[in-house]
């Protein structure tokens, strides 16, 4: 009898769980479209194709740093070191390719390596030694950050000689409105991304860490070898968002990306992932970039003088974390 | 006349014999010349404190002091905070400079106010100090070897305002709001437009912090904004190549007129593909030369004067293949 | 070694501080239920992470189908057919069911990296109709009950096809349907030839379940005995090392005339019109199943979780809109969940006994340890909080004795009223006999009590008058004299 | 016998407790006194009274940074907006002092409430609102960024005609050795936040919230309230660091201060307080911070390349960390 009433309120709760889930995208969703009608709204030019253009490349290389540091926020981890390291990764593109003179899909393929290593080394010191993730990857962001000008000699490395290298990211090979590799790429890795987290196995331990780590550990997974296996994945991405940065730049700029890694996380975070784990999906990370990048394109569009659109983008951050909140206490 | 002792500075014995054992255990940066390791002792050694080191025109300053330094045999440092906004950086540096007992010291003041107290000391241990890049408001250094960003910035306008035909709207990318030479790089021009050019509007003012892709974007932002700008201004490196890049993404290489400052490889390249009309170029590498010139020439009793216009040069496709403009820009 | 599946010889293990075990004894035949009983701390779960490979033993030999083992990790304890129902939930609260049952085995497709969700959840249906279980493998662990958690926990170990498992308290969140339950998988594996090693404090179940009893004290091995030879008395003197008798509640509903607290009309999410009055020096009990919203009532009147109705105390009305309001009005609340709501487990005994009272040490907001320690140490001492000092902290307490810590806390703070959710949960007999005495003693001093328990004997023993819940709702009240299980039963299943 | 037991047993746990606690201390000032040891071989220079002073110096601004945000982490916080917080509460202090004419004690006190303000907002969107710390303090730290620019009008604001404005940080009251104010007083906040922490309610309930805050909140603890009063101390920190930072530079400078953040909680990490809140402690903060100012200042004075310094202190952070991790285990 207590049995049949157990079982009727685990079916009404599935159906307002799944409701409730779909309207926080929804509502995610939501503050990207009011964004998007606002500025529209406010600047005729804003709705044009080629500002949306703009906004879609200028999301890029945010976005996938953002797609892979989602995996480690779900953890229950963060990666500070995704801004440098994308850096570095570049920098060690530049390196194969017009240093090493290797063909430029090697250099491609080198600089993601480059972007799994540093994942791996961050995951290592997460993992095997235990020290915590804010801290390890916050020490990798200054190796990172030295190494890409030591190596690159603190100059850039052009790649102005390197025939195509350029149309990675700003060539098209989409039949219709030309949009950019770099988004479509983009777009890609959001697929890939979304496989992974949720069709995969590497996913389901990476919501199953971040839910209890202690938990999952006792069921006998290998933590520490999943966590370095995602930490190598988020650095892929890294690695990924710095072929693109070297090649929307036509050069590797070792003094770049300090700071992306602060941008990158509040695109997780308004994204809906939750910084204490086991929480996340890369739609919202997608959404959250996006909503990031809107914001920036639509504040300059209007001409709003730089000093403003830092506040109002904080604003909006702790707004929109503060409804996701709201939300969350309503389910 | 390397092998001068006499530095003016009153306990001169011990302190050369202390800066040899640091020059020793650092060989790497100073320029050194241990062919005969005994007479190094005799060897000056001139601390330059920079504004930054990681761009390309710190490291161009670098190298000029570097060929002074091997020319008059003298030892040097060289280093500079990340960014023109660390003051106290810098700050901190001069002090460990001071700390090092130098025979003289380059310095190139983010904020001349602010190291005043410094420069006092400097003046006490009977430390010459010679300055170099931007003026430092105070009668303490020698000499002060420097462009005038001001009028570099007011010779772009000029130059901007012939290119477009004295009318239409032009727009700003500028990579500092707080910094000196951010600020008269901005003034120059826009006062220059305002008095000299009245058909000429300033339409947009935006920062982008030197950063390449920050600048790429927000230019693009700009042309969205104000689709018949004539005219984009990058106030350094980082930010013209930004607006060459946002040009070229948006093909509007036809329309928009740009000039830019600094220079490096890409800027170089743009002005000879006709992107890029024309930029200013400092010459960094003659700033640097001259600095340590006249720190040698101080160490020697030499008379130098009070100021040393490194001056600046517009060039273009016109004149980039002249031998004046090779000297000053770098690749 | 003719038979044993499993034999532990003189295991030692020593904590920094602490000397948990020293050469204990343990075997265990095929196919039998074996009770590993013990005061709170005397090393039984040390014993058996030992044996699952969490915690390396520092002397001593394990022999497994008469080869000596030495897990290393609970992975190598599952592979050797060795498996453990934690005393502490192990759940990943934000995956379903099923993905927390089979984590580690999901089943997969090609590449052997893809998940195949729909066959993850046919294997957990079916293992929930194989064990009788109703419960939906799409659903969060977050959205459970901790009792529904905890037989998520057992099926987790029983799809296992496990040779041994070790079952941890795996009922002291369990009301009787599901310990019913729990008791005929027990059955249905012994005649699978599984072997049980189950440890509970709740000595009736023994009889019930045991095959043999072997009983620990003070990391000690004490004696084996068959179970159905054996007095339980005997076993409780064993375990304590004294006689323990368990009485029968007579008090006079007369003697209490006073009301110190009234609820009227409470309702929440889950409340329904719950009103009830608490008299000074009264135990009132509350019974009910696993659900019945006995937490939910005592969180809403301690302001933890947010109502509407109306709340009088000692004939005043009071708004109490989170648990300091509650705290200033004089009430005490013990939790369910020591370790979530209860305690700071990182701090040291001392600083968790007097953090609700720091304003009695503090003056001009400074704070006077010594006088702390000497007060800290007066209660545990009273409540026989086993502990090298007041300055150890309370993660490496074993778990009744961290549940002392609590009531020390509420004691120190001298509140009127006291709200105990399942105060003996996870505690031996002995300290039970301790904290029964103890409330009583509080109860005489002229506390009122509102105590909640799953456990139908204690509400007996302890309650001067019963209230009874079913979905939310008060479903009957009883005083002590009228009560007894069948009539509470009746109240607990009927519905509205 | 039983409470004997109990008794015997409480006092030799005792010694053993105390000794291990100060065992870690121990280890972590070992590694300062190491470092020191090492630089002081390397170079003669470094031991001179004014690198010293210089090095005592250095730390003040971090160090101060450092000691306030030691209070959030031990919740289990985190504060990103002591970066630029700082710098909003200097720039403040110029308002009141420059423009509005204010006495100097007033804009101090002035500034320090500035922080202090800032604190409590943080507090409130953490404690009341429910937005996890990491984005509240971030969202936090671009609102004052763009503040201070704001506010300054983007240009420093000058001390320079208030009379004595530089002693505060640079002036010296000691009688002995003259070491400046600005370092008295960042000892003067050790005491101070010492003393907080550890002998009041403030302190107590500080680790209590990190060790568990919902129990500390179901014990009767008015937990959002005394979190808002505990980011208002840190907030109060971030004011006197401000002060001090103008008054050292005698400026307030609207640009500085982005970065430092992540500085000072490297500082405190290094000193041992946990991330994860619940342990910490003012003097690890003190010799943390001191072994980043040691590190930085021994890297310069040996001349070491500045990239290269960046890849050393990235190392050493995950050293010590990684140390402290193995003495915790250890215990
Ligand atoms: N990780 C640890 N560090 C230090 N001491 C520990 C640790 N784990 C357990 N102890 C101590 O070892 C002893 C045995 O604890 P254990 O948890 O095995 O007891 P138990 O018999 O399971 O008690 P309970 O019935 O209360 O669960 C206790 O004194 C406990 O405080
Ligand atoms: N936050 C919540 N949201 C929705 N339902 C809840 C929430 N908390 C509890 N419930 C439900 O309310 C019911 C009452 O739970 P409660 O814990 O009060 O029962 P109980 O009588 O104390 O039983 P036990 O503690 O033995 O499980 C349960 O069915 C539970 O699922
Ligand atoms: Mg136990
Ligand atoms: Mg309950």
């Amino acid at each position: 009898m207590s049995v049949t009433l157990i079982s009727t309120k685990t079916e009404s709760n599935k159906k307002i769980l799944s409701s409730t889930e779909a309207l926080q995208q929804i509502l995610a969703f939501a503050s990207l479209i009011i964004l998007i009608i606002f500025f529209s709204l406010a600047s005729e030019n804003f709705l044009s194709w080629s500002n949306i253009e703009g906004i879609l490349l200028s999301t890029t290389v945010i976005g996938i740093l953002a797609l892979g540091t989602t995996f480690v926020i779900i953890t229950g981890g963060i990666d500070l070191s995704i801004g440098t390291g994308m850096t570095l990764t570049s920098v060690m593109t530049g390196v194969f390719i017009v240093f090493l003179g290797l063909p430029v899909i090697m250099g491609i393929i080198g600089g993601i390596l480059m972007g799994a290593l540093i994942g791996f080394i961050s995951g290592f010191s997460v993992s095997v030694l235990k020290i915590p993730p804010f801290i390890a990857t916050l020490a990798m962001m200054m190796i990172a950050e030295g190494l890409s000008l030591v190596i690159s000699g603190a100059s850039p490395i052009y790649f102005s000689d390197v025939e195509g290298f350029n149309l990675i990211a700003l060539g098209s090979i989409s039949p219709v409105l030309s949009i950019p590799n770099a988004v479509l790429i983009f777009f890609l890795m959001v697929i890939i991304g979304w496989i992974l987290l949720s069709k995969t196995i590497v996913g389901r331990y990476t919501f199953s860490i971040g839910s209890n780590e202690e938990a999952t550990r006792l069921s006998g997974i290998n933590v520490k070898k999943w966590k370095m296996i995602i930490y190598t994945i988020a650095g892929c991405f890294t690695g990924v968002a710095g072929v693109i940065m070297a090649s929307r730049l036509n050069s590797a700029q070792p003094s770049l990306g300090m700071g992306y890694e602060l941008e990158a996380i509040a695109a997780v975070v308004i994204g809906g992932t939750s910084l204490s784990g086991g929480k996340g999906s890369l739609i919202g990370t997608l959404i959250g970039a996006l909503i990031m990048s809107v914001l920036t394109n639509g504040l300059r569009i209007m001409s709003i003088p730089q000093e403003w659109q830092t506040v109002v983008i904080g604003l909006v951050i702790l707004l929109a974390v503060y409804f996701d909140m709201l939300r969350k206490k309503g389910e | 006349g390397g092998d001068s002792t006499e530095t003016g500075s009153n306990d001169s014995g011990s302190d050369n014999t202390q800066n040899e054992e640091n020059n020793e255990s650092s060989g790497e940066s100073a320029t050194t010349d241990n062919e005969d390791g005994e007479t190094s002792e005799d060897k000056p050694y001139v601390a330059i404190i920079s504004k930054g080191f990681q761009h390309q025109f710190w490291q161009a300053v670098q190298r000029g002091a570097e060929k002074a330094a091997e020319e008059f045999n003298v030892e040097i440092t060289f280093e500079g905070p990340d960014n023109e906004s660390q003051v106290d950086k810098q700050i901190e540096m001069l002090q460990t400079a001071l700390d090092k007992n130098p025979d003289a010291i380059g310095f190139a003041a983010l904020d001349s106010q602010a190291a005043a107290p410094l420069l006092e000391n400097a003046k006490e241990k009977d430390i010459p100090v010679i300055a170099f890049d931007s003026g430092v408001n105070s009668d303490i250094p020698v000499t002060t070897a420097s462009t005038d960003n001001y009028a570099a910035a007011a010779e772009a306008a000029h130059k901007m305002a012939e290119l477009i035909g004295e009318e239409g709207k032009v727009a700003l990318v500028v990579h500092d709001q707080v910094s000196v030479t951010g600020v008269q790089r901005r003034d120059g021009f826009i006062e220059t437009m305002e008095k000299e050019y009245p058909n000429i509007e300033i339409a947009d003012t935006q920062y982008g912090g030197g950063d390449h892709l920050e600048s790429t974007n927000l230019a693009k932002a700009m042309m969205q904004a104000h689709p018949d700008l004539a005219g984009i201004y990058g106030t350094n490196e980082g930010s013209a190549i930004g607006v060459v890049n946002a040009v070229r993404e948006l093909g509007k290489e036809s329309e928009v007129t740009i000039v830019g400052f600094d220079s490096g490889k890409q800027q170089i390249d743009a002005i000879k593909d006709g992107v890029m009309a024309g930029a200013i170029t400092q010459n960094p590498e003659g700033i640097g030369y001259e600095t340590v010139k006249a720190a040698v020439d101080t160490l020697n009793g030499k008379e130098v004067p009070e100021t040393i216009d490194t001056g600046f040069y517009w060039y273009d496709a016109d004149n980039i293949d002249s031998e004046e403009i090779q000297a000053a820009i770098y690749e | 070694m003719s038979g044993k599946i499993l034999e532990m010889k003189n295991i030692s293990k020593t904590f920094p501080g602490v000397k948990a075990l020293s050469n204990v004894l343990l075997d265990l035949y095929p196919g039998e239920v074996l009770a590993l009983i013990g005061e709170n701390g005397a090393g039984k779960s040390t014993l058996m992470k030992i044996l699952t490979g969490i915690y390396q033993k520092d002397a001593g030999h394990i022999f497994y189908n008469n080869q000596e083992i030495a897990p290393t990790n609970p992975k190598e304890a599952q592979e050797l057919g060795i498996n453990i129902i934690h005393q502490e939930l192990n759940l990943m609260p934000d995956l379903t069911v099923a993905e927390n049952i089979f984590i580690g085995r999901e089943p997969r497709d090609f590449l052997n990296f893809f998940l195949n969700n729909k066959e993850l959840n046919q294997k957990a249906e079916a293992l929930f109709e194989r064990l009788n279980i109703k419960l939906n493998p799409r659903t969060k662990i977050s959205k459970l009950t901790v009792a529904k958690q905890q037989m998520v926990e057992i099926a987790k170990a029983l799809s296992f096809n496990a040779k041994v498992l070790i079952m941890d308290e795996p009922t002291a969140a369990l009301t009787d349907k599901e310990i019913n339950t729990l008791f005929n998988i027990i059955n249905w594996l012994k005649n699978e030839g599984v072997s049980i090693i189950y440890i509970s404090h709740r000595m009736e179940e023994l009889k019930r379940i045991s095959d043999r009893i072997t009983v620990m004290r003070d990391g000690e091995y004490i004696d084996t005995l068959p179970t159905e030879t054996t007095e339980m008395k005997q076993v409780v003197s064993l375990m304590v090392g004294r006689e323990i008798k368990i009485e029968q509640k007579t008090s006079n509903p007369d003697t209490f005339t006073e009301t110190i607290l009234e609820v009227n009309n409470l309702n929440n999410h889950y409340l329904k019109d719950v009103s009830f009055h608490l008299r000074k020096g009264e135990i009132l009990g509350f019974a009910g199943l696993v659900g019945a919203g006995r937490t939910e009532v005592a969180r809403a009147i301690f302001g933890a979780d947010s109502f509407t109705g109306e709340i009088i105390i000692n004939g005043s009305k009071v708004s109490i809109k989170q648990p300091v309001d509650a705290v200033n009005h004089g009430i005490g609340y013990l939790s369910e969940d020591r370790k979530r709501y209860g305690l700071m487990l990182d701090m040291t005994v001392k600083e968790n006994i007097a953090i609700s009272s720091l304003s009695k040490y503090t003056m001009a907001s400074f704070v006077k340890p010594s006088n702390i320690k000497k007060d800290a140490e007066e209660y545990s001492t009273k409540l026989k909080v086993k502990t090298p000092s007041v300055n150890q902290r309370v993660k490496l307490l074993s778990g009744g004795n961290q549940q002392k810590v609590v009531i020390a806390k509420w004691l120190l703070k001298n509140s009127d009223i006291l709200i105990f959710d399942e105060p003996t949960r996870g505690i031996d007999v002995g300290a039970k006999q301790e904290i029964y005495e103890l409330l009583e003693s509080l109860a005489k001093e002229g506390k009122s009590i509102m105590m909640i328990s799953s456990e139908l004997p204690e509400v007996l023993r302890l309650s001067d008058r019963i209230m009874v819940m079913n979905e939310g709702r008060i479903t009957g009240e009883l005083l002590s004299k009228d009560a007894d299980q069948k009539r509470i039963m009746e109240l607990a299943t009927k519905h509205y």
